[in-house]
């Protein structure tokens, strides 16, 4: 028997849903083992796959996210699955967002999506419409931003007790609304960064201005790992706030007699184009001829329809598959869970995945501009700026140097 | 800085206290030095409460419920105590294993790092060689370069070796304490060297000498480099983790660390939380109680060189 | 056979300073021989050497009839004392002995009767099952003693090991070693000792013959009483004796046939027991010794022109004896005498004072080499 | 010294005693620095096999970053932040504690007692006494009328948190040091000085703290050294953040290495970090040589 | 004016124990008295008591005519030199001396001037720049002398101030401390002195007056030579004197007018010197003693009955006098002699030894008081 080892991650849901489909996997053949080994993080993930290729310890498979399953490919460092499927793979079945994002421009295929991911608006329906609102009037951020001031409440001393919105902390959601108004991060050609644009500072600053002098919208940040993405959702769960900006994958953990789900909201009249992106299944370089096919039997398995409809309905990430919708399970599913549709709806209209070319540093930049501006309360144009001067540095270096 | 110069005060006037030397007139009832021992067992309870408080909170908010531990801070005992959640924490993971897998590598490699400090601070106080400055500048050197520098290049060593995803690597790859053949080194030098005459005299060989009669004299610097080098180990967090791949092999604090990781669902249970890291603690606790006479007096008695 | 050579012995430390300029010593079987001199002459250089604790830059050193320049000093046949004593602090008196006889692999009931014997004779039974830390210092020393006896070593090494015990106890344990010789002499067992010290009285009180060293030279190697009454030069005559040799200079004078010695304004004949002993025939400078018991009071009936008048500007008064400290010829004398007699002398009183001329000693001002040829 | 006849024999015995140190210090300190200079002259990104000499590039870079400008000053504020009050505290509680008295040797271990707990663990606790809501320091700031502060969110505060919970840490072992270096000295020179008939200020700054100077000065060198190299703390306390203004050299070594893979900035800035605390060291030491009395 | 006086003093110490038993002590103005006792007698307890170092437990102390109890140390007029000198090693040597003046904020020229002076009669002005440890143990000494001296006190306390020597350096500071109490006195300050020491040679050398202390109690209080010669008990007679002297049981008994010393099998008839001087007048058990220097070699013309024989079994030389030990009535004797007239007694040979029997002491075997009058 060939033995496959696996290093992946995840939260609960998913952690116990891999374990099953592993197990089933085991048991449906006997030519490979699948050999799990859980990890910390996706990042942690990242990092230990480093250090494995680096010394030559490295798995037969990983699970990544999208950017660094690019950058991995950048580096040349996985197995092309091209050579391994078959016919009856049918590789067309994909969502061909998520094709696009692991086929490079030779047309090499650097992995295979696992399920996909993207950030979607979770608020309160029964309070909603007691202020007399609809899902209508959260389609654009002015809207969102007049809907939250209208539910915001405070006490006495003017402490706000009941929040408008909260957005979820981090770089993220405040790009996906840049780019709802149009914005990029790079120019075309990969020379410039556009960051310090009038699109990106009007959004970024707006935020500010409804987190820091309006008071209708608040950020948790900091913690232990996941610890703010759940004192946000807490607040929403324990009557705090209106609605928060979350992730697909949170909706094993939410409870939608309370709550309901729809897709993010455009900036003025561009409509909304937020990031959507695959989790990654790759083969690393250097791996055995035997492991791949182990490898690649598995990640079959894990992808047809039958399966990644049930993990999509267990852990509410989004289905690679088109055939998934045909399943009969999930069709029966998504009438009880109309939310489990909506991140597939959004990722129908997304901007591909944002991947860095300086490995990191143009992330960084706008990390810090994001804490600047959401926990700081600095300017945007001040705060995008100085990271837009840093990440042009970084990027001239990247450019120079290849 | 008020506190302390507070603290300096009080001190200070103790000490001529220690020579006593009454200021004032015969016997009154309360005695200047009454109002100083007061104020100086009150300060100190201050302090302490400040230093401990960590680990009370830590501890009886693994006692409390998970919605207790948030509503009143200011509140330190539970209302109930909810002993259960040891038991559900040790079950949902492997902590006894963790803490077992630091105990072994912590202890292996105390036990190395006491005898190749021992060896090597030997040689340097009582050989004469060639290059022996060279090789002191060397170690101290080592001492000003953070760990993680040497991360990389150690991790592709470690996998040359075979050894990565192994205890006996970090075992390894830990062995060399710079603080220790410092520690060590001051420590021996304050040992008479007609002591270590007398030995050659009688016909021991080095290593007799240092095993016979060095070392025993030496207990309680070696008991507090030992507990010094087990208890950072035992700790050691970002290292391990970078080795070690397997769950089952984790250390306890990277297995701490998972498991808040790996509770990375919605409604995340502090008081686990809280258990995990007190039982995490426990047993350098009851370590410490045990050596802790040792230690506090051992750095006492064999300190730095002055 | 544990004669003890050194021949043209040097020894130059790593940084570069010579301490021991070619010393010739040659310690008989079974002699008591102590090293004496001021601090940092290079005693215990000297010892540490024999030792093989320090290595010999040039010279033969031999034990019995084995040159043991390289030998490790565990093949070398000694035992040694040191100052402070050395005893492992963390074993009791009993494993302090007989830990280096472990090292020899010598049967245990071997180890334990070497060691019942040693206390015995050193009166430490009681105490071996003590450690260091419980002992007094007396105490220590001589387990200290007992761990060198129960070797049963060709040669005795002793490097101060008095000078950490307060006077009574220094006495006593003097008396100790002294017997400790005796004994095992008398055992049979020709043991020959190398005793490190500056003290003078256990110089003395101790040595068959003392080397007296000065600046890793050698001074003059000879018996107690010869170095006393017949020092060889100047500083053996300053550094011997207790109180002080008085020492100044002068001029000796032969005037026809007979020898002068002039001091000051004063011009005194030597006697013929001196002149007799004198090795100059013509007139030179030189200093004049002479010990404070032989500055006497002056017999009042007889006032000769080796009387001097002074002023007496210390008394120490011992019970038995006193000191006398003088000014005279713009220095410091001593005179001490005995108390029968005179009572009382008073601080600032005049004293007339005599020279006894038979019992001075004369050295050349250059080579501060003796004038006088010993009598013996 | 030592007198060995056999060359050889001295030569194995020395090995002997050396190597067992010698050989993980050589195989996990020396040669991977030595890799780290070399690696500080590349664009290696850790895994490719191929890489380019870029010479100074990375040091150049690195020297015009503003934000490695910005660790820079961070770790420089944080070490002095933490070393000065840490062995100024240190000293005052080993005044109080130097002297046996009924519950010394407790109050001593319980002072101790921070040092043996995993950061990890610890500094857990620590984030929830800061917490910007119900945070205890809050509460108790809420007791005298003060204002809730939301630590971690500015830049001061934050610092301010890890520069508390580091000093908390490193207090206890800092003072056991002064603790032994303070009964080493003679009570017959305290006896001296109360003839002298100084006051007890007097004392302390002209006797007590010349005396103690030799601990002072090698535990500013060891506090610095530790200050430099503070990474657990950082990691969980504050990530660097907000805004990476407490984002120290070594937190952006570890950025720069295990986040983005730059492996020659990375080794460049450790490089720097090296010399820092070298130069730190030196200047102590230089320092040192006027105030420390020997 | 500053005598110094102890009422009743006691001291208990923290942990129950009571170290001084209610001692009783006048020093006059101007007075060197020396304590001087066996170690842990409390010597050190007593001085710290005057220092103001150490609690009184009960008693009266007083310092010219004030009572001192309370006072803290500085405010009594004290200068006080420590046993390891206790310099402030930080301090160069002129700042040691300063410090104190100093804090009494005297004007800075009057401190230079105080320096100034004590370093020259010191002969330190060389030595004001260096550190106590660039300095040698006797430099070190002076240094702490200097800092007492330019404080001017009342009363100069010395704690063992020598003990810290070599022997040398003992013997030429002890007479630098006697000088400094001469100059003193001379300029008009009658500095009271008050000397710790175990040492009875400093005793008896430096005390105007010696106290003798034992566990706690004092034993007598005398100029040295009345210790000496008329010690008051037991204790004070062998403490007193060095070789210490002879003790041995004897009995003392009456017949008819004349009285015996009976001791083993011999009886002497006592002189007539010492029976006028007998507090007794019935026989009794007693201890009799006798000074080394009071046992001679017999003249071998006269042997009276008080000449024993004996094997000697150590003799010690210091090249003008030698001890000689022997073994008689079952404990050792030690005689001492001068050099004169007697050479080379060799170990084991027979001698005729006789006892001086106007010089011997004799004391109560229970009181161990002694039952002679002294004669002054
Ligand atoms: N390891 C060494 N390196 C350099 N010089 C040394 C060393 N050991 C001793 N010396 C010097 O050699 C000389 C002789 O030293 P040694 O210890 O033999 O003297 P000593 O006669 O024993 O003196 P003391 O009576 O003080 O013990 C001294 O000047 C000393 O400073
Ligand atoms: N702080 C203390 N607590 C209890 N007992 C003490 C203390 N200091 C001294 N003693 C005891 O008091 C007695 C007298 O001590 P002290 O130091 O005065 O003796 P000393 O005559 O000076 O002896 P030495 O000649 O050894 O210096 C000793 O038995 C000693 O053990
Ligand atoms: O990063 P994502 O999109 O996988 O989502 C975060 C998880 O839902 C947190 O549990
Ligand atoms: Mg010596
Ligand atoms: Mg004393």
């Amino acid at each position: 028997k060939t033995t496959v080892e696996f290093w992946y991650s995840g939260g609960t849901k998913p952690q116990i849903m891999m374990k099953k489909l592993i197990k089933e996997f085991n048991q449906s053949q006997d030519q490979y083992t699948i050999v799990p080994s859980l990890q910390g993080n996706y990042t942690e993930t990242y990092q230990k796959l480093q250090a494995g290729l680096a010394s030559g310890t490295a798995p037969a498979l990983t699970l990544l996210r999208g950017d660094r399953a690019k950058i991995m490919n950048d580096r040349h460092l996985v197995e092309d699955l091209r050579p391994l499927m078959t016919p009856s793979f049918h590789w067309d079945d994909f969502l061909g967002a998520f094709r696009k994002q692991v086929t490079d421009k030779d047309g090499m295929i650097f992995g295979l999506p696992a399920y996909g991911t993207t950030q979607i608006l979770y608020y309160n329906k029964h309070i909603l419409a007691k202020y007399g609102f609809t899902k209508k009037d959260l389609s654009t951020w002015q809207s969102l931003a007049k809907v939250a001031k209208a539910v915001t409440q405070k006490n006495s001393d003017g402490q706000v007790t009941f929040y408008g919105w909260e957005p979820m902390w981090g770089a993220g959601n405040l790009m996906d609304a840049a780019y709802s108004n149009g914005g990029r991060v790079i120019s075309k050609d990969g020379k410039k960064i556009l960051f310090d644009s009038p699109q990106w500072i009007t959004v970024w600053d707006s935020f500010r201005k409804w987190i820091h002098k309006d008071h209708i919208m608040r950020i948790h940040s900091g913690g232990q790992g996941w610890e703010y993405w759940y004192k946000t959702i807490d607040d929403v769960m324990k009557d705090r706030a209106l609605g928060y900006t979350g992730s697909s994958g949170d909706q094993g953990d939410l409870n939608f007699n309370k709550l309901a789900a729809t897709i993010q909201p455009g900036w003025g009249n561009h409509p909304a184009a937020p990031e959507a992106s695959a989790l990654v299944l790759q083969i690393p370089k250097g791996t055995s001829k035997a492991k791949a096919k182990g490898a690649f039997a598995f990640m079959t398995f894990y992808t047809d329809a039958k399966n990644t409809a049930a993990w999509s309905m267990y852990t509410g990430y989004i289905p690679v598959r088109k055939s998934a919708e045909k399943d009969a399970d999930y069709q029966a599913f998504v009438k009880d869970h109309p939310q489990a549709l909506v991140p597939l709806e959004q990722t129908k209209l997304a901007t591909p995945l944002f991947t860095d070319p300086t490995k990191g540093k143009i992330i960084d930049a706008l990390r810090i501009a994001a804490d600047q501006v959401e926990v700081q309360n600095i300017p945007a144009a001040t705060a995008l700026k100085q990271a837009a001067r840093t990440a042009q540095r970084a990027l001239d270096r990247a450019n120079r140097q290849h | 800085m008020g506190l302390l110069l507070k603290g300096i005060l009080v001190t200070t006037s103790i000490q001529a206290n220690t020579q006593q030397v009454h200021l004032s007139h015969k016997t009154p009832w309360l005695t200047l030095k009454h109002v100083q021992q007061a104020a100086k067992y009150l300060f100190l309870s201050a302090c302490g409460l400040f230093m401990v408080f960590p680990f009370l909170w830590m501890f009886f908010g693994s006692l409390k419920t998970n919605d207790e531990i948030f509503s009143n801070p200011l509140e330190l005992l539970p209302q109930h105590f909810h002993w259960y959640n040891f038991v559900e924490t040790m079950q949902s993971a492997p902590f006894g294993l963790y803490i077992f897998n630091s105990f072994e590598v912590a202890l292996f490699t105390t036990l190395l790092v006491l005898a190749n400090s021992s060896l090597f601070a030997y040689a340097l106080t009582r050989f004469t060689f060639r290059g022996k400055t060279a090789m002191f500048s060397l170690v101290m050197a080592s001492y000003m370069l953070p760990a993680a520098v040497t991360y990389v290049p150690s991790y592709i060593v470690l996998a040359k070796l075979g050894l990565l995803d192994t205890h006996a690597g970090l075992i390894l790859s830990n062995a060399a304490s710079v603080f220790g053949v410092f520690y060590l080194r001051q420590v021996f030098l304050k040992i008479h060297p007609s002591l270590i005459e007398a030995a050659r005299i009688d016909g021991a060989s080095e290593l007799k000498i240092l095993w016979a009669i060095v070392l025993p004299q030496c207990k309680a610097a070696l008991t507090t480099l030992g507990l010094i080098t087990f208890i950072t180990n035992y700790n050691s967090y970002m290292w391990p983790s970078l080795v070690i791949n397997t769950a089952d092999k984790n250390l306890i604090a990277t297995g701490i660390r998972q498991f808040f990781i790996a509770q990375g669902n919605y409604g995340l249970n502090w008081s686990h939380i809280m258990a995990a890291s007190t039982i995490a603690v426990v047993p350098l606790l009851i370590l410490f109680m045990i050596s802790q006479k040792i230690i506090l007096s051992g750095i006492a008695d064999n300190g730095i060189k002055e | 056979m544990a004669a003890v050579t050194l021949n043209q012995i040097e020894k130059t430390y790593p940084n570069g300073f010579q301490a021991v300029h070619g010393i010739d010593l040659h310690v008989q079987d079974g002699e008591f021989m102590v090293l004496v001199g001021p601090s940092g002459c290079a005693k215990s250089t000297t010892l540490r050497m024999i030792a093989g604790l320090e290595d010999i830059s040039s010279g033969k050193l031999s034990i019995g009839d084995k040159q043991v320049n390289h030998l490790p000093p565990k093949d070398r046949g000694i035992a040694m004392v040191f100052q402070n004593y050395a005893l492992y602090p963390h074993m009791s008196a009993y494993e302090n002995m007989a830990f280096g006889l472990k090292q020899l692999k010598l049967p245990k009931e071997e180890i334990q009767a070497r060691i019942d014997q040693a206390a015995q004779s050193l009166e430490i039974t009681n105490l071996l099952q003590q450690k260091p830390n419980e002992m007094s210092g007396g105490q220590r020393q001589r387990v200290a003693l007992g761990r060198a006896i129960v070797r049963k070593p060709d040669v005795f090494l002793f490097d101060e090991p008095l000078s950490n015990l307060d006077a009574k106890l220094r006495v006593s344990t003097r008396i100790g070693i002294a017997k400790l010789h005796q004994d095992l002499k008398a055992s049979g067992q020709q043991a020959t000792m190398i005793y490190v010290t500056h003290d003078q009285v256990e110089a003395m009180t101790l040595g068959d013959r003392i080397c007296v060293l000065n600046a890793g030279k050698i001074m003059q190697v000879d018996k107690p009483m010869h170095l006393y009454h017949y020092p060889a030069n100047k500083f053996v005559a300053g550094f011997i004796g207790s109180p002080a040799m008085n020492l100044a200079k002068a001029m000796l004078e032969r005037k026809d046939q007979h020898w002068f010695i002039t001091i000051g304004s004063l011009s005194w004949r030597l006697p013929d027991v001196l002149t007799t002993r004198l090795t100059v025939d013509s007139s030179q400078p030189v200093w004049l010794g002479i010990r404070p018991e032989h500055i006497r009071q002056a017999k009042t009936e007889a006032r000769h022109d080796n009387t001097i008048d002074v002023v007496i500007s210390v008394v120490e008064s011992m019970g038995n004896e006193q000191y006398l400290y003088f000014e005279w010829l713009g220095q410091e004398w001593i005179s001490r005498m005995g108390l029968e007699g005179l009572e009382h002398i008073q601080i600032n009183s005049s004293q007339a004072l005599t020279f006894d001329l038979t019992n001075i000693h004369l050295f050349d001002q250059d080579t501060e080499q003796s004038l006088l040829r010993p009598t013996f | 010294m030592l007198s060995v006849n056999n060359k050889m024999k001295q030569y194995w015995q020395l090995l002997f005693f050396l190597s067992p140190l010698l050989l993980p210090l050589l195989l996990f300190w020396v040669l991977p620095f030595i890799c780290s200079i070399y690696i500080s002259f590349t664009d290696w990104d850790y895994i490719s096999p191929t890489y380019d000499w870029v010479g100074m590039d990375n040091y150049r870079y690195m020297l015009d970053d503003s934000q490695f400008l910005q660790a820079l000053n961070n770790t420089l504020v944080f070490s002095l932040a933490v070393v000065i009050p840490t062995v100024a505290i240190g000293l005052g509680f080993a005044l109080l504690l130097q002297k046996r008295f009924a519950g010394s040797s407790f109050f001593r271990a319980i002072i101790f007692s921070p040092w043996i707990t995993p950061t990890v663990a610890v500094s857990i606790v620590w984030s929830w006494v800061f917490d910007s809501k119900h945070g205890l320091a809050n509460e108790l700031l809420g007791l005298i009328g003060v204002p809730s502060v939301s630590w971690f969110e500015h830049g001061n505060t934050a610092m301010f948190v890890v520069v508390l919970v580091t000093i908390w840490q490193a207090v206890g072992w800092t003072m056991l040091f002064f603790i032994s270096a303070l009964n080493k000295i003679p009570s017959s020179i305290y006896e001296a000085s109360l003839i002298d008939g100084c006051s007890a200020w007097t004392r302390f700054l002209k006797i007590t703290l010349p005396l103690v100077s030799p601990t002072t000065f090698f535990l500013l060198i060891v506090n610095i050294i530790n200050a430099i190299q503070a990474f657990d703390q950082f990691q969980i306390l504050t990530q660097g953040g907000p805004g990476g203004e407490t984002r120290t050299l070594l937190y952006w070594f570890y950025q720069l290495a295990f986040q983005q893979y730059d492996m020659g900035s990375a080794t460049a800035t450790a490089v720097i970090i090296f010399l820092i605390t070298a130069f730190l060291t030196s200047l102590n030491v230089w320092i040192g040589k006027r105030w420390v009395y020997y």
